[in-house]
């Protein structure tokens, strides 16, 4: 039985400093773009995802669990985001704070649910629960059943930062993004990180050592959820908007794909498989439902040839990890 | 679709070149016609939207006086996201001026403040939810076709009249649902009828058949369908398969389009009521229009209402730049100078813009032929009754509009 | 209390539908420890196909109960045959993975050509109409929906439990290479079985195909909910998948009598109550 | 009959008498390398013993024959025919039959489907009234569930289903493994019978008392090569040379 | 007498759909001990040690371990009171070098394993000790190696030295010298030696020549039950051992 992530790379000396040159080059690239001319909402939006998108990774690639319902975090925490912010009137600051305090919330109860069971029940638990609660917000009445909390104000953060600016806002949301990377890569590296690693490289192993294992995957499970709130509350600010979408399982299995096709279960692969799959969806738009025959055919060829993703593949060939 | 592509590609090259033109000559008008175009709404708007879009600005005849007018067409795949990044990208990026036709509330009303914000003209046909010309109306936004308000008293108040005085709902459970089932039995109380019953069913619901049951044993005269889409052909469908309509009870479809009755075929959809703004077959003019619509769709279909709502909403528009003779650009300018003038064209007949960006026209009460009735395979409906636009729409003064309390 | 029968009945003809969903998922799980996510799309495939055998064919509902299983079953066993065969040896989350994929693939292409509105699929004259059964007025169609589905249960029941193919199949969801060294061709059983399965979930479309409108989409949301009474009865036994799908379409219907608007997550909600007082599912294997 | 280590001089061998001839036989399991060169043969009749520590690669050259191992190299030759690259179904159906060390008793078979589970092969093998004879318990408890049997049972049972298929050469992996003496006795008479029926039997063994009883040749495994060989006449010759092997 | 054993089972079975692997067996381990659990294949070994270990739960029975009763407990929990098991096939983490994997069992100990918040250079304050673990078992030029690449007798040192890290005062070891040649037998066997003096190790093994020397009581093992029990001098004595060992027929 090969794992998910077994072709993933033991780390090396040198890994760390490959990772922080790549950091930099991302961060800047980042920091550039409004001063390049690229369309920046499309850059926010998939700044949002690719945050989605590693919170998710933390616990497939990290914890050997595929979740397929993560899209209830980004959903719940963007309705309950977009109430604080519109009913509440909320400032920004603290509206994001209540989105990442309901993900939290809907992590723990999910997971705690869910984490009783692993490999593919547990991806068809997660897909259970994301659909029940598709169907609790479509007849909620906070969160306006189809046609979603629209018209959503972007204030002012911290009562200075501007947010209907574009290049404001671009600035928050890459902050956002950056902070949640980086500690998403923290959680990776830290002596939690550590404990995860061994549990995904040999579980038995690690419940000999004394781990209650169950414990820390639903640690991971609740840190990936909240973070997973953390994007879906920024994303509010970009899109103005939640609606049932954020909710839907199609939109968890985007967050698969996005996944998949960066490279499970690296660092930098969920980003790079978010700006593909959103600059797809963006750039092919008016193919139709075509663009869901191209991610099932994106689908089909990583999971048949390109099970590395493609930062796995640059890592194995450059034996780096990535 | 290819049409489309091409379009959007081109229309994405041609606005780098335009672009600067744009404000030498100030006559230059893109028009986005943003729409489900392979979806749940892509028959009843879709590419036939984008088509009936172009059909208008060909027969405004503004080219002739120098006008240059370009359409391109976007997928909103019924994704608010999706839909408020296509409309973004296109005021940002493509120097669109105005977006028609957006079905699906929630993509509508979430376009509606990407419109406002960018001080675009906004003339939705496709969405049903009147939200568009109440609270979050916006002095860039023109409604046009229906909407559940509309649907509701027109339907309701021509049954009740008719004598289907008990009724039992079976409503989708959720917002739009649940406003349609209201505005309906306030209608209902109104004329001296009486709501006896009713079971909320979830969205997509597949199976209607414990909830047909129900209705059945209410034994209330009509049974009227707060749904749509799917959900509104399967509980029809459903229904004439335990024998409900056989049984002597009447199905009222709040919402239903030409493409729904084309789907459910006439044999099971025959004796439906409800309410459309819009026919191919009302009078010469209507008929004229659809035949060459349909000679242009590739499956050969009759236009629905929506996609009327956006030839005529259109041709409205470009009357309005008409008159004011170029600069395209302010929305709201353009807006204000299209409720200025009463609206009138071949497929609505006489009408008006209110203040509140509603637009008012004739409903009209249809039923659906019996098969034996049907003369060609778009003959579905005879007509029941008409109600005019004031009677059928949001009076003013029952509207939530900000704009109305300046 | 006749109204409460009437539900009853109409529960029994939604678990019908799950049954045989779950049965041919069960299958599939035994045989090649997939989660067959594909598993709503190849529904879907076959209502699509029986529609096409009636309006380019004119082959009957009848002919299409037999041929559509078969046609959808042949393009199952060359998915096997093409892409699901190369995964044996990895993790089981590939699978679903990649049967996700043809599932959004399968979607698409018929989105894309047939729009997502639906098209009409008429009762079979024989089975038109009516009876009055006191309690509630059932529709022909419906009671040879819910015989017919038992008769297919029980049928594939037999043939897995008390056949000597059954015996093989058994033998090598246990233990296929001892099965393969005994002289059996594992692979090609392998490829049989899911198409086995698939056919199943093609029957379980052409039943439906006159009851819903034929849909690109009438499989995608069906399957999370047959993910949960999997997950519910567990994959332990065929007669798990079968009694389990039934009863929750009971528990459905009656859900829809009693509390409509929980209707579509009662199942989920059971889901979780199982999960939190027995894990492993009612009958199920630790996964 | 070559009574020297088959190591060392493979060319000895007499091609005629040999129903299996296996070269330079190379073995891995995933990455790791398990046999690094076997080689040894068979003859047609013999009862051949492979005696080996455990974890030294005598279930491997087994399974290695049977073809269910992941990756093979050398040559393996059943009736002259190379079957290095065939399928464990296709090698089954020259008429090699395999009785694994775990049994493989399916637990969801009972008694009877387990027997007939094995599809014959080709003609001559024993018919159910023989195999009954052979093992009358079996006949008894039929109608049970597999895995209800007790271990004497169930190895009774795993040995029944491979001799109804009429493949003439079968391979039996520690067949006496955790059984009671009086039970081993009467599967060292059953071979002894099926050696008199004509079938031709390689057994791995660890309880060598219970070898010598039946085999005609041993060879020893270590470290994934034959080592040492010699016939049963020079067993007692050998014994303290295997001790050391096997660490007895 | 906790004192004086520190693991006693009681009547301990174990049934596997009608077929007993383990049945009735009583054993009890001296502190500071090494106690040789044997048998030939199929005996009930590796049952009888997952049942220690509590990776299988027990029919029937009792495990007693320093006077407590562990029958129910949890594998992790039972690990955390000092009783720790090693695994048939060399259990490490793969992709994890030998430093690593000796850290993360030092780790659990320090009570900071929840901590994702910090940095796992606070890991750093436990590579003196687990260099020395390495160093014990001859591993020290290999604490960079990632363990996947490590030779199969390194392996097994290291999963040792994994398991002293827990500073474990009960070893439990299932075929420690599984499938390796006589050099690396040696090596481990005189590694298990030096670590008896400070740990009670309970070894399950095949061969009763590789425990002759090692062990200071040996209990034999078949069919699921305990046949004898002594010092090896004792057991080569005993015919139903030979018997066992190497098999009937010859009478």
């Amino acid at each position: 039985m090969t794992a998910l992530t077994d072709d993933t790379l033991p780390v090396t000396p040198r890994a760390m400093r490959d990772e922080m040159i790549v950091f930099v080059v991302m961060a800047l690239l980042l920091v550039a773009v409004p001063f390049s001319g690229i369309y920046p909402f499309f850059v926010m939006q998939a700044l949002c995802f690719a945050l989605l998108a590693c919170a998710f990774n933390l616990l497939i690639g990290y914890g050997g669990l595929l979740s397929f319902g993560h899209a209830m975090f980004m959903g719940t925490a963007g309705y309950c985001s977009a109430h604080a912010l519109k009913v509440w009137a909320l400032p920004p600051e603290l509206g994001i704070l209540v989105g990442i305090v309901a993900a939290f919330g809907l992590s723990l109860i999910t997971g705690f649910i869910s984490i009783r069971r692993q490999g593919i029940y547990f991806s068809m638990i997660t897909l259970a629960l994301s659909q029940l609660l598709y169907f609790i917000y479509l007849q909620a009445p906070f969160t306006h059943g189809e046609d979603g909390i629209q018209g959503i104000p972007q204030g002012h953060m911290f009562g200075v930062l501007d947010l209907s600016k574009p290049t404001v806002l671009y600035y928050v949301v890459l902050v956002g993004f950056l902070a949640g990377f980086l500690l998403i890569y923290r959680i990776i590296n830290s002596p939690f990180g550590e404990v995860l690693k061994s549990i995904r490289e040999n579980e038995p192993r690690a419940i000999s050592l004394g781990y209650r294992t169950d414990q820390y995957k639903f640690l991971a499970f609740v840190l990936s959820g909240t973070l997973a709130g953390f994007a879906g509350a920024l994303k509010v600010f970009v899109a103005q908007n939640a609606s049932l979408t954020d909710v839907h399982w199609t939109m968890s299995g985007e967050v698969v794909l996005m996944t998949l096709v960066g490279g499970l279960g690296t660092i930098f692969g969920p980003v790079v498989g978010a700006f593909a799959i959103i600059a797809m969806q963006q750039y092919l738009a008016g193919f139709g439902q075509w663009v869901t025959v191209i991610q099932g055919s994106i689908f089909v060829i990583c999971v048949l040839t390109f099970r590395r993703g493609v930062v796995g593949e640059v890592a194995h060939y450059f034996r780096r990890s990535l | 679709m290819k049409k489309s592509i091409a379009s959007l590609l081109l229309g994405t090259a041609l606005a780098v070149t335009t672009a600067g033109a744009a404000f030498a000559q100030d006559k230059t008008v893109k028009i986005g016609a943003l729409s489900d175009q392979s979806g749940l709404y892509a028959d009843l708007g879709g590419p036939g939207s984008t088509l009936a879009a172009q059909m208008a600005v060909e027969d405004s005849g503004l080219a002739a006086k120098g006008w240059k007018i370009d359409i391109i067409s976007g997928d909103h795949q019924n994704k608010p996201d999706i839909g408020t990044a296509i409309a973004r990208q296109w005021f940002d990026v493509d120097k669109v001026d105005i977006i028609v036709d957006v079905p699906n509330s929630g993509v509508a009303l979430a376009v509606n403040n990407v419109v406002k914000e960018k001080n675009g003209v906004y003339i939705n046909s496709g969405a049903a939810t009147s939200d568009l010309t109440n609270a979050q109306c916006s002095p860039n936004t023109v409604h046009w076709t229906y909407d559940t308000y509309m649907l509701a008293h027109t339907t309701g108040q021509a049954l009740v009249k008719a004598g289907g005085d008990t009724w039992f709902f079976l409503t989708a459970d959720y917002a739009f649902g649940a406003a349609l089932e209201r505005d309906t039995t306030a209608v209902i109380t109104a004329n001296g009828g009486k709501v006896v019953g009713g079971v909320k069913h979830p969205l997509n619901t597949p199976d209607f058949s414990s909830f047909l049951l129900q209705a059945q044993a209410s034994k209330a005269k009509i049974i009227g369908l707060a749904n749509a889409g799917g959900d509104t052909t399967n509980t029809i469908k459903q229904a004439a398969e335990f024998g409900i309509v056989k049984g002597g009870q009447k199905l009222a479809a709040l919402l239903l389009f030409l493409t729904d009755v084309k789907a459910i075929g006439l044999e099971t959809a025959q004796g439906l009521n409800f309410t459309e703004t819009f026919y191919w077959d009302m009078n010469d003019q209507t008929r004229a229009f659809s035949k060459r619509f349909s000679e242009k769709m590739k499956n050969g279909a009759m236009p629905t209402m929506v996609q009327a709502g956006v030839y005529a909403g259109v041709r409205h528009y470009l009357k309005a730049l008409d008159a004011l003779g170029g600069n395209p650009h302010d929305g709201v300018k353009v807006v204000d100078k299209m409720k200025s003038m009463p609206t009138e064209d071949e497929l609505f007949g006489k009408g008006e813009i209110q203040p509140n960006g509603r637009t008012i026209h004739n409903a009209y009460l249809f039923e659906v032929k019996k098969p034996s009735e049907s003369k060609g395979p778009w003959d579905f409906y005879k007509l029941v009754g008409t109600v005019s636009g004031d009677q059928a729409f949001t009076p003013l003064s029952e509207s939530k509009c900000a704009l109305l309390k300046k | 209390m006749q109204a409460l029968y009437a539900q009853l009945l109409v529960g029994l003809i939604n678990g019908s539908f799950y049954a045989l969903l779950s049965l041919g998922l069960a299958v599939i799980f035994g045989m090649l420890n997939i989660i067959n996510f594909a598993h709503g799309a190849l529904y879907m495939m076959g209502a699509f196909v029986a529609y096409f055998l009636l309006n380019l064919g004119g082959i009957s509902y009848w002919w299409a109960l037999l041929f559509a299983p078969i046609i959808v079953g042949i393009f199952g066993m060359i998915l096997e045959r093409t892409m699901l065969k190369f995964l044996t040896g990895l993790d089981h989350l590939y699978g679903l993975l990649l049967t996700f994929g043809i599932a959004l693939i399968v979607q698409g292409v018929f989105q894309n050509f047939f729009g997502s509105s639906g098209l009409p699929y008429a009762i079979p004259d024989q089975l038109k109409g009516g009876m009055n059964l006191g309690f509630m007025f059932l529709p022909i169609y419906r009671g040879w929906v819910v015989i017919f589905s038992l008769v297919v249960c029980l049928a594939t029941w037999f043939l897995i439990e008390k056949t000597r193919l059954g015996a093989y199949l058994r033998a090598a969801t246990e233990n296929p290479t001892l099965v393969r060294a005994f002289g059996i061709n594992v692979p090609r059983m392998i490829t049989l079985t899911y198409g086995l399965g698939v056919g199943l979930a093609a029957l379980a479309g052409v039943l439906s195909a006159p009851i819903n409108q034929v849909r690109p989409l009438m499989g995608a949301d069906l399957i999370i909910v047959v993910f949960a009474v999997v997950v519910i009865g567990g994959m332990g036994s065929i007669m798990g998948s079968i009694i389990t799908g039934f009863a929750l379409g009971v528990i459905e219907g009656l859900t829809k009598y009693f509390y409509p608007e929980a209707s579509n997550t009662v199942v989920f909600v059971l889901m979780v109550l199982v999960l939190l007082v027995k894990p492993t599912g009612l009958t199920g294997r630790a996964a | 009959m070559p009574e020297t280590a088959m190591a060392e001089a493979p060319a000895k061998a007499a091609t005629g008498g040999n129903i299996l001839q296996v070269r330079n036989l190379e073995a891995w399991y995933g990455e790791s390398h398990i046999l690094h060169g076997i080689n040894f043969e068979v003859n047609a009749g013999e009862v051949v013993t492979l005696l080996g520590r455990n974890g030294a690669g005598k279930t491997t050259t087994l399974k290695s024959i049977m073809g269910i191992i992941g990756k093979r190299a050398g040559s393996i030759k059943f009736n002259n025919q190379d079957i290095i690259r065939a399928t464990s179904d296709k090698i089954a159906r020259m008429g090699i039959a395999f009785c694994p060390e775990e049994r493989g008793i399916f637990s969801s078979l009972d008694v009877r489907e387990n027997l007939l589970l094995p599809p014959v092969v080709r003609p001559g093998g024993l018919p159910l009234e023989q195999i009954f004879d052979l093992f009358p318990n079996l006949k008894e408890r039929l109608n049970s569930q597999g895995t209800k049997l007790s271990g004497g049972e169930q190895q009774m049972l795993a040995i029944a289903r491979i001799l109804r298929t009429g493949a003439s050469f079968l391979m039996l992996d520690e067949p006496t493994e955790g059984l009671a003496p009086v039970i081993i006795q009467q599967i060292g008479h059953t071979i002894a019978r099926l050696k008199k029926e004509g079938f031709t039997i390689l057994l791995v063994e660890q309880n060598f008392r219970f070898a010598s009883t039946v085999a005609d040749r041993y060879y020893v495994v270590e470290h994934g090569k034959i080592i040492d060989g010699f016939s049963n006449a020079e067993l007692a010759a050998n014994m303290d040379k295997l001790h050391t092997y096997l660490g007895v | 007498m906790a004192d004086e054993f520190i693991l006693e089972t009681e009547g301990l079975t174990k049934e596997f759909a009608g077929f007993f692997a383990v049945r009735d067996v009583a054993l009890k381990v001296r502190r500071g001990s090494i106690h040789a659990l044997i048998g030939p294949n199929g005996a009930g070994k590796t049952t009888c040690f997952n049942l220690l270990t509590k990776f299988l739960k027990p029919s029937a029975g009792k495990i007693l371990y320093k006077g407590q009763d562990i029958t129910s407990m949890a594998p992790a929990d039972v690990a955390r009171l000092g009783l720790v098991r090693s695994f048939q096939i060399s259990a490490v983490f793969p992709h994890m070098t030998a430093l690593e994997n000796v850290r993360v069992a030092l780790q659990r100990q320090h009570g900071s394993s929840f901590d994702f918040w910090r940095s796992k250079s606070v890991l750093n304050q436990f590579n003196d000790r687990a260099r020395e673990l390495l160093n014990d078992v001859g591993l020290s030029e290999f604490a960079n190696t990632p363990a996947v690449e490590m030779a199969y007798g390194r392996k097994r040192a290291l999963e040792i030295a994994t398991t002293l890290a827990l500073d474990p005062e009960m070893m439990l070891l299932d075929e420690p010298m599984a499938g390796m040649g006589h050099e690396d037998i040696d090596k481990i066997a005189a590694l298990i030696k030096r670590i008896s003096a400070k740990y009670t190790i309970l070894m399950v093994e095949h061969n009763l020549s590789v425990v002759a020397n090692l062990s200071d009581i040996i209990t034999v093992l078949t069919r699921g039950q305990v046949l004898a029990q002594g010092h090896y001098s004792e057991l080569t004595k005993d015919e139903r051992v030979k018997e066992a060992y190497l098999g009937a027929g010859h009478a």
